[in-house]
């Protein structure tokens, strides 16, 4: 799975010509998943951060959040931290950051040689390439938080700059991390219990969960301190990506961290050793990919007159779901219609239920073409309100995964939809 | 007379079987030298080629040169007879003065105190540390609400009456730990807060009770690793023992107590086929019934005891109540207890001598003392494994409900347009929805609104709307104008009906699969939906061979088949849902068109799980299988195999029948425009329905593709899968997540395990207690049901590395053996000593004992090859007809096995192997029967050994009713098998079931009462033959236990006995001296198979099952040695999430040679 | 306010000497809201993302969890975006990203010149300095979202490589920006609206709300294409400092980044115009210090034996305070108190209430030591389970805001702590 890359931007191998992968990434655009454009698209499709739309944007804002509430959640001793994502003190490590008025000012000086020109670059800050370095860094101090008993974690969120092969720039991309430090005896147990815990999170929110997987990764292909890797891993159109990485790491990496100085590591289990380090380090911009991909469906049906149709439906879990309700006007706006329209929305988003206001538009499209379009949205439900509502308080509501039209009460919607969302989250 | 013997210590008997080196056969046999009757040896060689095993290449095994331990007695019958008394003795004497004793007067008032209170006899009691009489008859209660603490107990000694109260009960409190200590449970040998006895010595004492392995896992002693020399004496068992039913027998008890004797259907059949039985309507099958019952005390009180039924109602306050209810009702349910005591006493006083009269051996009873002490060491690992397999099997059924959830999503798209009409699978559900309702207004009201809505104005949105800016200031502060039009609207609440539908938009099936949001559970979705529902497979549009499947309420599960034409008319006129029977055409068009490469026959495909059956299992099956077999009539003027399938009145008629497809049926009563119905093929036959086809009997035919999912794609096919991952924790989980793990702190571990250098303080080191009942079946066979029955780790099955997880502490060892062929070598020997009386002589046994897998000379190989069948299947054959299968057994399950294989092929099959294997009926003459033959002159063609055919029989039958046409003859005596290879064994087996008093021949223990010819004629004859070779099996563990407790006390090798699982037992040893007992097992086969043949007259045994090919040295338990147990919830595997590696495999040479063939300790 | 930096540390100019600053950089030191070190502290003070401790997360995360509720949640206009930090469509501005490795390629070939290295430099993706650009970047693919009707919003969170002055690094800042387009007539309005809004928000948090305040900037003082900008400041021990900056933009910038086609860009309101800029942008980083600083109340008391005590409390707003509740044992701690601690400890996680596992603690402290701890974390109520809390349920629950020790039940507390921190944050 290697892949030529020219400045960030990857080229996967297989030409992204195949149809599932044009279809996915046309929804994505489309349906304000993702910001249009050649190069946005392709940093999507290579895992790495992109230009988000307002949907993407809180489905990932969506998936952060459940990332932190099941890692710092599930166990009282994950610790949240969150450090610089460029540190003087990783000099000489990964990408630089320069300002470009003093480069300017460099240029103009003119009088420097070579070797000193990039001894100055040198000497700035760099960027980091993953969150673990960080976390090595903070262990000493969080050793003061849990009274130097073990286990614990620290977990992170944050942009990290990888270098894509080839090129001399970074990409972004957003990574979660959670740094696991347990005694030398229980970091193989423990890897393979956030293995688990994040298989299983993983799967969750899929609509087939099968597609993600989890593997161990052979021996010899091991790098660095990593005694042993596990790698989740999402089965996309175009391969088997990984989306996060656990590894068993010893305590090399935090030794050398803390120059080798045992006494300041050591923990309280009677036999004064170091503790060793396991990481889980996740991939966000893949994992969203990975959950756009996973949740689109596509159905054939034939109509009436024996056409065949493709029905696509982004069906994201009710949590992950960016947008949960849309409410629109059957026909025939009028201003007391948007009135009921507009009370409705205050009333959702004062419940934090996001919702679209699919009523302000002006351009009428009949109900058949908005579910299509909700359904690629993946918004849960469709409100309509007809000219009857003001009459007896009844709204249509459409369901995405049913497709079934049914009528409630307007007094009840809200109620409904927290029910909905909140009971999908909790089972 | 013959001897074929060499020079050297090998030996090789007349017929070319390699026997015991001369050093071993010297040491055990004390120089009795086996002698041949020549004609026997003919007899046998005769025998063999006719086989063609006579001439066959065998290879001989190297000698075993083994300085065996002194031994007592004159022979090795005496020798097992002194181990056993000396092991039973102290508890043979406590019994005794159980029995002898007067008992003290019960207590009127008990006390409500913690821990042991002592009565005297007049009436004043004292609180006690623990009852130290050497013999107790003793009961435990438990509320069972609060957890596994034992709440309340009574022992009786012979002198004085003894209660015990936990500290739950006494005192009250807010929480008390879901985990228990040593401390919570009842003191039996040591004070509290400490587990040694006092003056350091342990006694040996006898506990009696009634099941009395549920008491035993709460008594405190018990779980320590070592020290405790308690046994216990179950009147449960001791009852099996004397009087116990088989399963089938229980049923019949049951019908017969509650005198329902013709209301259930199986006691209906069992009597119409009593009423064809040639002994006319008089039978004497119900006799057993009178001098038997079922398990449990009161039943059991009544039959030894009899007297006023014994009360047992106080015990639904344990079962149901909580702790306030038993404090409340204190008195009564001591009473309650004591009085259970009371019982059990009386009926041990009356069991005893009847079961030493009826196993008479001492190894049975010193076996059983011995089994009665099962004990499985587990560490924190228990404890993960638990919370994994949950984990895992929670995930996969969350995931297989989502995969159904989305299925019925998805079919919701089928309302729009009636598209629903055109579909092969849910064309006939309910598809109908509701009105939305609303109450109608009052007339006044309703002309208000209308004004209202008359003077309600619409005001037309603007062309474009300008950026208006901000809202001000008062728009902000004040209610906003939008608001309160949605709380005005909200008024019309008023209108709906008070009870809200549910969901009155959608289909009538969905509705029903839905919760209703007024339920506090309510999650979205099919959220009720499962696999076992009747839409689910129409859901994941499943297909056999290609045809939809199809529910009818009287024939179950089946499939259409399209292209019937003599019913379609008929469609115009009906009212209910149409069948698309175009739609089918094109489903069945598309599955041939994906297959239109010649399928593969699947004529041997890989036994699927439920075919890998275990001994037990098999031996289930064939019992259920025999009870329903019509009696086999001997005389053939009735066919006992009828096939009911002709019998269907309801099955289409020739003519009409579909041309392309055969299957069960097509069913003509079905009657679907366009389509024939097919059943789906069941395993029990065609008569009966299938109820769901995701039972496991269809597991096979989903991997073989017969059964598949048409639609839905992976969802439908991982439901599948998953439902077959969750199979074993789904049955499992609550029997062992209900084990009772008693962890033991620190200082309650012996310091061997504490000052070891493994041993983790944070760990956890504790045990189990299986609840063995010692003899739980009319076989005497052990009973369990999460232990006994755990089959071994499978890669696609949750939870099942169960045994696994039973892990030895630091510095122990699990050492353990499986005996070879147990059954089929007891089998063997038996026919053997029928047959010549010399090891080999069968076919059968020659083959058990020189058979090779890699010339197909064993046995199942040969089965295979003869049949054309796998290996695998024909081991479960060959097993069913060693445990009393007949024919329709073996037709049946090549059935199940190809289902595309007929009636008739089977039949065929089924008939060439039994002829092969069991033999041919053949028939000796009554004395009436020669003396008509002698009077009649009727020429009679007879075998050698003077039997006649069956054909014969018939024709002098009829010879002889024609010259006497009133006159019914009783002309056949014994009936014999001959001609196949196992046909001597068989005669053998019949024998002993035929017997007067059937008796195992080893130990010479007799069957239960309840099975006696005596009791039951020729009833039952299934489990009587099975009975000889699985109670003799039982024999052969009793032996083993008894000398492996005589070989660890002889040469102090430190350990004990763990469990044993049929044919194999498990003992954890000190680390250092595990070798040690790995030669004591060795040397204890040995002697258990001399000890076999000793019995039955053989005074030689054949090298290659003197000892077992392999012992296991391990840390855990498991079924062979390099099992690495991964299975879904413990992917890793053993080695890598566990820490354990594979464990040692020893054959007897290897052991010899690590400890010199010494069971000495080094110095 | 200028201050000199070297290498992107700032020393601020009133030397951190003055007593009140040390005792509140101390107190988030020691109570895990900051990370010790002094650069870390400097950056901290000085309004810069410095590494954050488990407190100074969870603080930043209800922050920004908060402006985002308000801003996406205010009106139905306004979208989240996410966009690059680092992007190679703005080569040319802004401090620039090199890969190390790409360095010492550079450096090895040694055949180029001067020019030529800078050249490749140049080249490379640069770094976000604020989150406008990126924003207006985006209005042209989002006039489709709202069908090229006004006015409409697109909020964003995230980091900026800020360049402290004098250095040729870059420090970084977490920013919230919200950049409103509307039409030229009524942007001063809608400045005015959002300033109000903006102000009314961060003092809805506040213990003192009289230290947040507004103002607007003199007209000398405005830059580029500036026409009006507020400032949101809060009156730190050290000074004012501004925390949000709204500024009327025109259209210039808008036009400049489209490269004046003006076609693309007019909305619809029969006049074609193109829309002005409103842009509103917040530093979290500092905010989170203005909230610290702001709750962190001192009261002095006298004790029994009449000596001078100071009770130093952290009165962050419920809805702020990173730790809802303690969870602790009264003392003899055993195996069974542990376990009803880890039962309510899950019973809290799993209603999102975060809880500090006190009880895992394994120095033993007085329950005066504890309070005042926690007093100093912010942290609402201390539970404290006790030997008797097995018999009879009953828990002690002491209030940081009142000192007061209640009894409340076993089955109750959940629900209490739930409906505290709602009702909390509604009003």
């Amino acid at each position: 799975r290697s892949r030529r890359c020219h400045r960030g931007l990857c080229s996967a191998a297989p030409a992204e010509g195949s149809e599932p992968v044009r279809t996915l990434l046309q929804l994505c655009v489309d349906r304000h998943y993702i910001f249009p454009g050649q190069t946005n698209a392709e940093l999507c499709r290579g895992g790495f951060g992109c230009v988000y739309g307002p949907l993407g944007v809180e489905l990932r804002r969506n998936l952060l959040e459940q990332w932190w509430y099941s890692v710092t959640g599930s166990r009282a001793r994950v610790f949240g931290i969150n450090t610089l994502s460029s540190s003087p003190e990783r000099a000489g490590v990964g990408p630089r950051i320069i300002e470009s008025k003093h480069l300017q000012r460099l240029w103009d000086e003119g009088d420097q040689s070579r070797e000193q020109l990039l001894q100055e670059l040198q000497r700035c800050w760099s960027v980091r390439t993953n969150l673990l370095q960080g976390a090595l860094e903070q262990f000493v101090p969080s050793l003061q938080l849990v009274s130097r008993k073990l286990p614990f974690g620290l977990a992170e969120t944050g942009s990290c700059f990888r270098p894509p092969d080839g090129s001399g720039c970074s990409a972004e991309v957003t990574q979660t991390s959670l740094v696991w430090f347990c005694s030398p005896r229980t970091s193989s147990q423990w890897l393979d219990h956030w293995a688990r815990q994040r298989l299983k999170w993983w799967r969750k929110f899929a609509l087939m969960p099968s597609e993600f997987s989890s593997s161990e990764v052979p021996q010899e292909e091991l790098e660095g301190a990593e005694s042993r890797v596990v790698k989740i891993s999402y089965n996309f159109p175009w391969g088997l990506e990984s989306l996060e990485t656990l590894s068993c790491r010893g305590d090399t990496e935090l030794l050398h961290t803390h120059k080798g100085v045992h006494s300041k590591l050591q923990f309280r289990d009677g036999r004064k050793s170091v503790p060793h380090v396991v990481s889980v380090s996740g991939n966000v911009d893949r994992g969203l990919m990975a959950f756009l991909s996973n949740s689109l469906q596509q159905l054939k049906r034939e109509d009436g007159r024996k056409k065949l149709q493709q029905r696509r439906v982004l069906k994201l879990h009710p949590t992950l779901a960016p947008i949960k309700v849309a409410l629109d006007i059957s026909k025939g706006a009028t201003m007391e219609l948007r009135q009921v329209c507009e009370g409705l929305l205050q009333e959702f988003l004062e419940a934090k239920i996001s919702t679209w206001p699919g009523f302000l538009e002006t351009i009428p499209s009949s109900v058949e073409q908005l579910s299509a379009k909700y359904d690629e949205m993946g918004v849960l439900f469709m409100v309509v309100i007809g000219e009857n509502t003001l009459e007896s308080g009844l709204l249509q509501v459409r369901s995405r995964d049913t497709t079934i039209r049914e009528t409630v009460h307007i007094s009840e919607i809200r109620s409904f939809l927290s029910r909905y969302v909140s009971a999908a989250s909790s089972c | 007379s013959l001897q074929v013997e060499d020079s050297t210590e090998t030996r090789i008997n007349p017929l070319n079987i390699q026997m015991l080196s001369r050093n071993l056969h010297e040491q055990i046999f004390h120089g009795v030298v086996p002698e041949y009757r020549a004609a026997d040896v003919e007899r046998s060689i005769k025998h063999l080629e006719k086989h063609k095993l006579w001439g066959k290449e065998t290879s001989l095994l190297p000698d075993v040169h083994l300085k065996l331990p002194q031994m007592y007695g004159k022979n090795i019958d005496e020798h097992f007879r002194i181990l056993a008394e000396k092991q039973s003795l102290p508890y043979l004497e406590a019994a005794t003065k159980l029995l002898q004793a007067e008992l003290p007067p019960m207590p009127q008032e008990w006390s409500w105190e913690v821990g042991w209170t002592r009565y005297e006899p007049g009436g004043e009691s004292q609180r006690v540390d623990f009852p130290d009489e050497s013999a107790l008859v003793f009961d435990v209660e438990v509320c069972t609400s609060e957890g596994n603490c034992p709440t309340l107990a009574v022992a009786l000694s012979p002198t004085s009456w003894y209660s015990w109260c936990s500290k739950r009960l006494i005192e009250e409190r807010y929480s008390w730990s879901n985990q228990l200590t040593l401390a919570d449970l009842i003191p039996l040998e040591t004070s509290f807060n400490s587990s040694r006895p006092p003056g350091g010595q342990w006694k040996e004492r006898l506990i009696v009770g009634h099941n009395v392995s549920f008491d035993r896992s709460y008594i405190k002693e018990q779980y320590l690793l070592k020290g405790s020399k308690v046994r216990f004496m179950d009147t449960m068992s001791l009852h099996m023992a004397i009087s116990g039913l088989t399963g089938f027998q229980r049923t019949l008890w049951m019908a017969n107590k509650l005198g329902k004797k013709r209301g259930l259907q199986e006691v209906k059949d069992h009597l119409k086929k009593a009423g064809q039985n040639r002994k006319g309507p008089m039978i004497g099958s119900w006799d057993w019934v009178n001098i038997s019952s079922i398990n449990n005390l009161a039943d059991v009180h009544a039959l030894y005891v009899g007297g006023p039924p014994l009360q047992k109602e106080a015990r639904e306050i344990f079962v149901k109540g909580n702790m306030i209810d038993v404090r409340n009702n204190f008195q009564e349910l001591m009473q309650y207890c004591a009085l259970d005591v009371e019982a059990t006493h009386q009926i041990f006083t009356e069991q005893l001598p009847l079961f030493m009269e009826r196993c008479p051996h001492p190894v049975t009873l010193a076996g059983m003392l011995e089994m009665g002490v099962s004990y499985l060491p587990v560490n924190q690992n228990w404890g993960r494994y638990l919370e994994d397999s949950q984990d895992v099997y929670d995930e996969l059924q969350g995931e297989m409900k989502k995969s159904l959830m989305t299925l019925a999503d998805d079919a919701c798209q089928l309302l729009e347009d009636d598209r629903y009409k055109e579909d092969p699978w849910l064309w006939d559900l309910e598809w109908d929805v509701q009105e939305f309702k609303q109450k109608k207004l009052p007339v006044r009201k309703r002309k208000n609104s209308q004004k209202a809505a008359e003077t309600q104005t619409s005001t037309p949105l603007p062309d474009w709307e300008d950026d208006p800016g901000p809202p001000s200031e008062e728009q902000l502060e004040g209610p906003c104008s939008s608001r309160l039009v949605v709380e005005k609207l909200k008024e019309t609440a008023n209108q709906l009906p008070k009870r809200r539908q549910h969901l009155p938009g959608h289909p009538r099936w969905y509705r029903k699969l839905c919760e209703k949001m007024s339920e506090d559970s309510w999650s979205p979705g099919a959220s009720l939906i499962s696999l076992q529902m009747r839409l689910t497979p129409k859901l994941m549009g499943l297909t056999w061979d290609g045809f939809p499947l199809h529910y009818t309420e009287k024939h179950g599960w089946g499939y259409l088949v399209p292209g019937r034409r003599d019913n379609l008319k008929s469609q115009e006129e009906t009212t209910g849902p149409v069948c698309p029977h175009r739609a089918i055409e094109g489903v069945y068009r598309e599955y041939c068109e994906q297959n239109s490469k010649k399928q593969p026959e699947y004529l041997d495909s890989s036994p699927s799980d439920d075919l890998m059956l275990t001994n037990a299992t098999v031996w289930a099956k064939v019992e259920e299988l025999s009870s329903l077999e019509q009696f086999p009539d001997e005389y053939g003027v009735k066919n006992g195999t009828k096939i009911k399938m002709s019998q269907d009145p309801h099955l289409t008629s020739k003519e009409n029948c579909c041309h392309y497809h055969h299957g069960v049926g097509p069913y003509d009563d079905v009657d679907i425009p366009g389509c024939w119905f097919f059943k789906l093929p069941h395993k029990d036959g065609h008569h009966n329905n299938v109820g769901s086809p995701f039972s496991k009997d269809f597991l096979a035919k989903m991997e073989d593709g017969t059964l598949r999912a048409g639609r839905g794609g992976t969802n439908a096919t991982r439901a599948l899968e998953i439902n077959k991952m969750m199979s074993f924790w789904r049955n499992a989980h609550k029997r062992i997540s209900s084990q009772m793990v008693l962890w033991l702190r620190k200082g309650e571990l012996p310091r061997n395990v504490s000052r070891h250098k493994d041993f983790d303080e944070e760990g956890q080191y504790g045990a189990i207690l299986p609840q063995v009942v010692t003899a739980g079946t009319v076989t005497r066979r052990a009973v369990e049901p999460t232990w006994l029955t755990a089959s071994n780790a499978r890669r696609d099955r949750v939870g099942s590395e169960l045994k696994a997880m039973v892990q030895v502490p630091p510095g122990y060892h699990l050492v353990g053996a499986d005996v070879d062929s147990q059954e089929l070598w007891i089998a063997a020997v038996l026919g053997e000593a029928q047959f010549a009386g010399i090891h080999g002589c069968t076919a059968f046994g020659w083959m058990t004992l020189q058979g090779k897998k890699s010339q197909g000379t064993d046995l199942h190989s040969r089965t295979a090859e003869a049949v054309g069948i796998s290996r695998e299947h024909a081991k479960v054959f060959n097993y069913g007809r060693i445990y009393g299968a007949g024919q329709p057994f073996a037709e049946r399950l090549l059935m199940q096995f190809n289902h595309r294989l007929n009636q008739t092929e089977a039949a065929s099959k089924a008939r060439q192997m039994y002829a092969l294997t069991k033999g041919i009926r053949r028939y000796r003459l009554s004395e009436e029967g020669e003396w008509l033959v002698r009077e009649l002159d009727i020429d009679v063609h007879r075998e050698d050994d003077g039997s006649v055919s069956l054909e014969e029989v018939r024709r002098i039958s009829r010879l002889a009713s024609q010259s006497s046409r009133q006159r019914k003859w009783d002309i056949v005596g014994k009936r014999v098998w001959a001609g196949g290879t196992e046909s001597d064994m068989f005669n053998k087996l019949e024998s002993i079931a035929h017997s007067a008093q059937p008796a195992t021949p080893v130990l010479g223990c007799r069957i239960s009462r309840a099975l006696e010819p005596r009791a039951v004629r020729d009833e039952f004859i299934t489990s009587r033959v099975n009975w000889a070779v699985q109670s003799s099996a039982v024999d052969y563990l009793h032996l083993m236990l008894v000398a492996m407790r005589w070989l660890f006390e002889e040469h102090s090798i430190d350990g004990r006995f763990c469990i044993s699982i049929h044919d194999e037992v498990r003992y954890l040893v000190r680390s250092e001296d595990r070798y040690r007992a790995a030669l004591a097992l060795q040397i204890t086969n040995l002697l258990t198979r001399c000890m076999f043949a000793h019995a039955l007259g053989m005074q030689d045994l054949p090298q290659s099952v003197a000892f077992f090919s392999a012992v296991d040295v391990d840390q855990c338990l498991r079924k062979e040695v390099t099992m690495d147990c991964a299975t879904p919830s413990n992917p890793t595997g053993l080695e890598r999430r566990y820490g354990y590696p594979p464990g040692e495999a020893l054959d007897v040479y290897q052991i010899i040679d690590i400890t010199k063939g010494s069971l000495s300790k080094a110095r």
